[in-house]
C-alpha cells in the first residue's frame, strides 16, 4: 500500500471503457450547460436596420403631419438639399474650409498637446505646475471666450484654428499623460539596466508605449475638434460646414441645418473609423 | 490700385448699402479696394472693428458696441438703416397661440413674454421701448439666436418679437405667427443701425474714413431709389435684386430668393445721415437699464465729425 | 457520483484541438490531467463543468449527487476569480446567496469552510490585502461552501510561487485525507500530478488524445516531497513529454 | 567531482568575510548608479505657485498697459467683480439654477447613458442597433440643434434639462459599454460556474466590476456637462452662470465675463475632486 | 570580475527590509538567492545593478570588466520585459544601439545570440507571437548580446509553466557549460536553486538576513531531474524554510 504502482494502460486503441460506459448509460445523465452569455457580438445589417427603420419613421410621420414641419424636417428633403448642395458645388466650397480648419487647428492642438503631456508624463515639475492648470482650464468652454478670441487671434483663420487648437489641446494633454504614466515601468527598468540614454528611453520606449493611449486620446480629441467646427466658424466665416449650420439655424431652415448635422456626423464617423484603422496597423503589435 | 479695406457685413439685405457701392466700383472710384468680410452675428463684428481685423462695418446699437466705445476702440460715425413712415419697417409679431387669445395689438402684450437675443441687445431695447409708450410690463427672453427666437415664437413659446420685414413677412405668411404692428408705430425714426469703425480710423484716417463714406452713399442712393422710389421700374428691380442675390440667399435659387429680398426693403439713410436723438435715447436706455456703464456719453460713441446730424 | 467523457472531440473555428477523449473519473479520487500546452485541458474541463458543449461525444453524470450538494461541479480556477470589491466572507457568501442561504445558516458554513482553510482570521479582509496562497485558498474555501460533488481544478497552483505551492500541496493533501472529495485536476506541474494524482492522464499535443493513463496507488498522505518512487514517476512523465513540450514551445501563436 | 557536498556556514555571526572584503577593497570601486527618474512627484505648491505667477503677470501687465484693457481684464478687476456678486446676493440668484440645470441633466443623461450602455455591453442586438447610432450623435455639436431643442423641449428648463443631459448622455454610454466590455470575463464564467442566475450575474459580478470604467467616464461627462451649462443657458435663461457669461460676453464686459468662466473653472475642478472622493471610497477594493 | 556586497541594509518608508548582508559573488559561478516573499531579494538584485541605492552598505565590483563587454551587469526580467513592438531582433539591436552598434556588426551578433538560444527562425517575429518560454529565451539572448560580466536574474523562469522551465534549465545548463558566465539567481523555487546554483544563499524572512549559504560542487552539467543527492539538499533547504514560508504567506499586505 505504501508503495506506488505503474499501472499503463494505451488509451489510443482501447474502446474497451467507452463501450462499458455507454451500457451502463442508462443510470447517467448529461452535464448541464451552464457557461455561454456575455460575448456581446455585433451583426453589421442591425447597425444599418436601425438607421433606415429611424429615418423610416421620421419620414412617414412627417408625410402624415404626425410629426409637425416643425419638429423634424422630413429626411427625403433633408437629401434633396443635399444633392442641391452637392450639385450646386456649395458642398465643397463649404467642406474645404472646414476640413482645412479641422486640419491645422487639431494639428497644432494634438502636437502641443502631445508635447506638453509628454513632458507633464516626465518631469515633476512640469506636472505639479501644469496639470493643476490643465485642469482648471478644461471646463471653460469654448464658446465663453469667443469675445475674446476676436481680440487675441483676429478674425481670420487665425482664430478658428486657436479655438479648434485649444479645444483640442487640453483633452490631449490628459490622455497622453495619463498614457505615460502607464507605460510600464519593468521597460523602464530594462533600458535604463541596459545603460540606455535618457533620450533613447524617451524615444525608444516611452512613446511608443505611450502610443495606444494617446490614439485613443485621439479619438476624443478629434470628436471635440468637430463640435467645436461650428462655434469656431461664429468668427465671421463665410463658407464652413459650421457656418451653413448656424445660418441654417438662424434662418429656421430645418433642411439645411440637417444637411449640416448629417455632414458633421458623418465626419465624425470617417475620423474615427480613420483612428481605427491607423490603430490597426501602427499597434499591430498588440495582443 | 485703392487702399485696401476691410468691411464686415451680414448677409442680410440691410447691408446692401456695401454691396452695391462694392458691385458698382463706387468704393474702388472713392480710391479704396474693398474686402467684404461676412459674419454670422452683429457683435462678434463690433469686436473684430476693435481688434483692428476690420475697418468698417454697419450693426445696430447694442450693449458691447457700447461697451467697446467705451474702452476707446470703436466709433458710430454714421447711420444706415432707419424706420421711415410710409416704408415696411420693423414688424411687431405675435404667436398664433396669443393671437388668438387675444394680443392682436401691442397695446395687449401685457404680462406676455417677449423675445429677444440678449439682455441688452436692440431687440431688448425695442420690447421695452413699446411697453414703455403702452404703459405695461413685459417678460424678456433671451435665446441668443435668431433662428432660436424664430422657433420659440412658431411655436408658440414666447408671445412677441420684433423682426426686419423680409424675416417677419414670410413667417406671418405661414399662419404660424401674426403682424400686430410697426415698430414705427413706437420708434419713429429709430436709428436701427448704425455706420461704425474703430476710434483710430475716425481720429486719425480721416481720408480714408471720408473714402468709405462717400462710397457707401453712392450705394445707398441706388439702392433707395431703385428699391424704395422705384425708379427704374421692375427691371431694375430685377437688376438690384440679382446684385443683392450673389450675397444674401446666395445658395437658394433666384426666384426663391427674390420675394425674400424684396421683402426686406427699407431705407437706408442717403449720405449715412445720423438721427442723433434716436442714438441719444438708445445711449439713455441702456443705461437706465444698467447693461452698459453710466459714465458713457455719447460722445465717446459717436463721432459727429463725418455726415449730417439729423434729429 | 461518477463522471464519465464519452469519445469527446472538438475543434475552435475548424482547429481541431482535441479527439476522442474517453476517460472515468471515479467517485472519492484525483484524476490529474497533464499535457502540453494549447493540447485542450482547459477546454475538457470545461465541457466537465458545462460551461461549454463538446461538438463530438458527452460528459454524463452517473449517479446523483450527494445529499446537501448545492452545487455537483465546482470549479477553482488558476487566477483565484474572486470578486474583488468583496471581502472574503462576502466572496463565500456570493454563491450561497442564490440558493438562498442567509444570515446565521451561512455564517455557520462560512465560519466552517474557512477553519478548514486556516483563514479564520481573514473573514473581514480584502482580496487585494491577501496573498497570492491565501487567495487560492479563500477560492478552495468558497469551493467547499457549497459541497461539492466534484471539484474541477485548472492549474490552481500555477499563479503561485513554488514554496506556496509546496504549502498549497500540502493543505490540499489534508483537506482529501480528512474528508476525501472527487477531483479533476488539471496542471502542467508533473510534481503536482504525482503528489496529487491518483490517476495521472496524459495528453498529446494539440490535438489532444489521450496518450497514457498513469495509476498511483500510494496514499495521498504518505506522499512525501522528493519520494523516490514518486520522482520515478515523475521522471517516467517526463519523458513521455519532453519532446511533446518542446515541440509545443516552439510554436509561433496567431494572436 | 561527481557528488555534492554540503558545506553550510552561518553567516549571522560570521563577520569575517566582510573585513576581508573591506581589506581588498582598494582594487573594488562601487557599482555606478544608474536607476531612478521617470517617476514624476508633483509637490503642491508648485502647481499653487504657476497660478500665483500667471495672475501676477496679467495684473502687472495691465496696470502698466503692456496687456491692452481690451485683451485681458484685470485680476484685480474681476476679483471686485466677483465679490460685488457676491454681496450683491447675486451670485446664488446665478449659481441656483446654474447648480439645478447640471444636476437634473447631468442626472437625466448618466442614469439613461448608464443604463443604455450596460444593455449594450449585455445584448448583442442592442449593441449591434445602438453602437452605431450613439457614434452618428458623438460628433453632432450640440449648439447646433439650439433652435430645434427650442421646438422639442420648450424655452424653459426643459429645453436646458434636454440639452445637458443630451451632451452627457453620448459619452457615458460609450464609457460604460467600454467598462462592461471591461468585466473580467473570469469571474463571469466563476458566477455561472457556480449557477448564479443571469441576474445575479449582472447585479453582483458585472456592475460592481464596470463600476471604475463608469465613474472614470462620469469625470468627462461632469465636464462636458459644465460646458454645456453655456449652451444650455443661451435658451431664454434670465438666470444662471452661463446666462451670466452670455450678457458679459454680449455686453464686451470682460471682468464679468472673466468672473464667470472662474466660477465655472472652480466648479468643474470641484467636481473632478468630488469624483475623485468617491473613487477613493467606492473603488478602495482596487489595488 | 567579482562582486562584493558590504554589509547591505536597506529600509522602505520606515519599514526595515533588509540588514547586514555580506556576500561574494565570484567570477564563472551562478549565485543563487533563495527566501520567502517579501524578504527582499528583488531589491538586493536592483542594488547589485545599480538600479537602486542601498542605505547602508555598498557594492563593490572588484577588477575590471572583460575586454569587449558593453554593459556589466546585465539583467533578465521575470516578465521577459520585451518591447512588444519590436521584432525579436529589433529587441535585441536596441541594446546595441546606443552603443553605436549597428549594420553588418550588430547582424553578426544578433545571428550569434539567436542561434545560442535556437531561435534563429524566429528574428522576424513579434513577442505576441512567441511562447513564453520563447520569450525569456529572447531576453537571455539580448542579454548575451551585451556580452555581460555578470547576469542579473530576477526569478526567470517563475512566469513559465513547469514543463518550459525544465526545458529553459537544460538551456541555461547548455549556455553555461559552454561559455561559463557569472550570475546572481533570484528564485523561490529550490529545484532551479539545486539545479542552477554553484552557491545558494538562503535569506531569513523580512528583515532579509542571510541565513546560511550552502554551497554544491556537483558540476551543472551533471545535475539531473530527480538526482538524489540533489534532492537531499533541495529536502533540506525546504526545511530551514518552511516555517518562514509559512509565515510569509499569512501575512496581511497593506497595499
Ligand atoms: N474560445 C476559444 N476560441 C478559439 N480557440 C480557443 C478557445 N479556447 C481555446 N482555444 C484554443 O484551443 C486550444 C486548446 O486550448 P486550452 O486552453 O484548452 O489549452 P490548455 O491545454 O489549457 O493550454 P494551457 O496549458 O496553455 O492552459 C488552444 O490552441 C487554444 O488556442
Ligand atoms: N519601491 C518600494 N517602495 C516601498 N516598498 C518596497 C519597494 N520595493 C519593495 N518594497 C518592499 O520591500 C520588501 C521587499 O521587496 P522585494 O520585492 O525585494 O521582495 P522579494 O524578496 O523580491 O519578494 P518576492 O519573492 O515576492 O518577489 C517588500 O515588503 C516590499 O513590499
Ligand atoms: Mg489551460
Ligand atoms: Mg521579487
Amino acid at each position: 500500500m505504501s508503495d506506488a504502482t505503474l499501472n499503463t494502460s494505451r488509451a489510443a486503441g482501447t474502446q474497451g471503457p467507452d463501450k462499458q460506459a455507454a451500457a451502463m448509460g442508462e443510470t447517467g445523465k448529461p452535464v448541464a450547460f451552464r457557461g455561454g452569455g456575455f460575448a456581446p457580438r455585433s451583426p453589421k445589417w442591425v447597425g444599418v436596420a436601425v438607421f433606415v427603420v429611424l429615418i423610416a419613421i421620421a419620414e412617414w410621420g412627417t408625410r402624415t403631419g404626425w410629426i409637425s414641419a416643425l419638429t423634424l424636417p422630413r429626411p427625403s428633403d433633408v437629401l434633396a438639399t443635399f444633392q442641391e448642395l452637392y450639385q450646386s458645388g456649395m458642398l465643397f466650397k463649404h467642406l474645404g474650409p472646414s476640413l482645412a480648419r479641422l486640419a491645422v487647428g487639431a494639428l497644432i492642438g494634438v502636437s502641443v498637446g502631445v508635447s506638453v503631456g509628454v513632458l507633464i508624463g516626465l518631469f515633476s515639475y512640469v506636472r505639479a505646475g501644469l496639470v493643476p492648470l490643465v485642469a482648471a482650464i478644461f471646463p471653460i468652454p469654448k464658446i465663453a471666450l469667443l469675445p475674446l478670441f476676436v481680440i487675441w487671434f483676429g478674425i481670420g483663420e487665425g482664430s478658428k484654428y486657436a479655438l479648434i487648437a485649444f479645444g483640442t489641446f487640453t483633452p490631449t494633454v490628459v490622455a497622453t499623460y495619463g498614457a505615460v504614466d502607464n507605460v510600464d515601468r519593468t521597460l523602464i527598468r530594462m533600458g535604463q539596466s541596459f545603460g540606455l540614454s535618457w533620450w533613447s528611453i524617451v524615444r525608444k520606449i516611452v512613446l511608443p508605449g505611450a502610443m495606444p493611449g494617446i490614439l485613443s486620446g485621439l479619438r476624443i480629441s478629434l470628436a471635440i475638434a468637430i463640435i467645436l467646427l461650428v462655434a469656431a466658424e461664429m468668427l465671421g466665416a463665410e463658407y464652413g460646414i459650421g457656418a451653413y449650420i448656424l445660418q441654417a439655424g438662424s434662418l429656421y431652415d430645418l433642411e439645411r441645418l440637417f444637411a449640416g448635422v448629417v455632414i458633421l456626423s458623418v465626419l465624425g464617423v470617417v475620423t474615427s473609423t480613420v483612428i481605427g484603422l491607423i490603430e490597426r496597423r501602427v499597434l499591430g503589435w498588440r495582443t | 490700385q485703392g487702399t485696401k479695406i476691410k468691411v464686415g457685413a451680414l448677409r442680410f439685405t440691410s447691408h446692401s448699402g456695401s454691396f452695391v457701392a462694392k458691385d458698382r466700383g463706387y468704393f474702388a472710384d472713392a480710391g479704396l479696394d474693398v474686402e467684404l468680410e461676412f459674419f454670422q452675428a452683429a457683435q462678434p463684428m463690433a469686436v473684430a472693428i476693435a481688434s483692428g481685423d476690420i475697418d468698417y462695418a454697419v450693426t445696430a446699437i447694442s450693449g458691447g458696441l457700447i461697451s467697446l466705445a467705451q474702452k476707446g476702440a470703436i466709433k458710430v460715425i454714421g447711420g444706415a438703416l432707419i424706420e421711415e413712415e410710409g416704408i415696411d419697417g420693423q414688424q411687431i409679431l405675435a404667436s398664433d397661440a396669443a393671437f388668438q387669445a387675444g394680443v392682436t395689438d401691442p397695446s395687449k402684450l401685457g404680462g406676455k413674454s417677449y423675445g429677444v437675443t440678449q439682455t441688452g441687445s436692440s431687440f431688448h431695447y425695442v420690447g421695452s421701448r413699446i411697453a414703455q409708450a403702452e404703459g405695461i410690463e413685459m417678460s424678456f427672453k433671451p435665446l441668443q439666436k435668431v433662428g432660436a427666437v424664430v422657433g420659440a415664437i412658431k411655436s408658440g413659446q414666447i408671445d412677441a418679437w420684433n423682426i426686419v420685414p423680409h424675416i417677419a413677412k414670410p413667417l406671418a405668411g405661414s399662419g404660424a405667427v401674426h403682424i400686430i404692428g410697426a415698430v414705427q408705430d413706437y420708434l419713429p425714426g429709430y436709428q436701427t443701425t448704425t455706420v461704425f469703425t474703430s476710434a483710430k480710423n475716425a481720429a486719425d484716417q480721416r481720408d480714408k474714413t471720408e473714402a468709405f463714406l462717400a462710397g457707401f452713399s453712392k450705394g445707398v442712393a441706388d439702392y433707395n431709389s431703385t428699391m424704395i422710389d422705384q425708379s427704374g421700374g421692375d427691371a431694375g428691380i430685377d437688376e438690384m435684386v440679382k446684385l443683392i442675390h450673389q450675397y444674401v440667399y446666395a445658395d437658394r435659387p433666384f426666384e426663391k430668393a427674390k420675394p425674400s429680398i424684396v421683402n426686406g426693403t427699407m431705407r437706408i439713410n442717403e449720405g449715412a445721415k445720423l438721427n442723433m436723438a434716436s442714438v441719444k435715447d438708445q445711449l439713455e436706455w441702456f443705461q437706465s437699464g444698467g447693461y452698459v456703464d453710466a459714465s458713457v456719453t455719447i460722445d465717446d460713441l459717436v463721432d459727429t465729425s463725418y455726415v449730417e446730424i439729423v434729429g | 457520483m461518477d463522471i464519465k467523457l464519452e469519445a469527446i472531440g472538438h475543434s475552435y473555428d475548424g482547429v481541431r484541438v482535441m479527439r476522442d477523449i474517453t476517460l472515468d473519473i471515479p467517485d472519492g479520487r484525483i484524476v490529474c490531467i497533464v499535457g502540453p500546452s494549447g493540447c485542450g485541458k482547459s477546454t475538457l474541463l470545461r465541457f466537465i463543468g458545462g460551461l461549454e458543449r463538446p461538438m463530438e461525444g458527452r460528459v454524463v453524470q452517473m449517479g446523483e449527487a450527494p445529499e446537501g450538494c448545492l452545487n455537483p461541479l465546482t470549479y477553482i480556477f488558476q487566477d483565484f476569480a474572486l470578486l474583488p470589491w468583496r471581502s472574503v466572507a462576502g466572496n463565500i457568501s456570493l454563491v450561497l446567496e442564490d440558493h438562498g442561504i442567509k444570515g446565521a445558516k451561512a455564517k455557520a458554513i462560512i465560519d466552517d469552510v474557512l477553519a478548514r482553510t486556516k483563514l479564520s482570521d481573514f473573514a473581514q479582509a480584502l482580496p487585494k490585502q491577501l496573498s497570492g496562497g491565501m487567495k487560492q485558498r479563500v477560492a478552495i474555501a468558497r469551493a467547499l461552501a457549497v459541497n461539492p460533488a466534484v471539484m474541477l481544478m485548472d492549474e490552481p497552483l500555477s499563479a503561485l510561487d513554488s514554496q506556496t505551492r509546496e504549502l498549497l500541496m500540502d493543505d490540499l493533501v489534508s483537506l482529501w485525507s480528512r474528508q476525501p472529495f472527487t477531483a479533476v485536476y488539471v496542471t502542467h506541474n508533473l510534481n503536482e500530478a504525482v503528489r496529487l494524482g491518483h490517476k495521472i492522464v496524459v495528453l498529446s499535443r494539440r490535438p489532444g488524445q489521450i496518450r497514457e493513463v498513469v495509476e498511483i496507488d500510494k496514499p495521498l498522505d504518505q506522499r512525501q516531497f522528493g519520494d523516490a518512487d514518486l520522482d520515478e514517476k515523475q521522471k517516467y512523465l517526463w519523458q513521455l513529454m519532453r519532446e511533446e513540450a518542446r515541440a509545443a514551445d516552439a510554436e509561433l501563436l496567431n494572436v
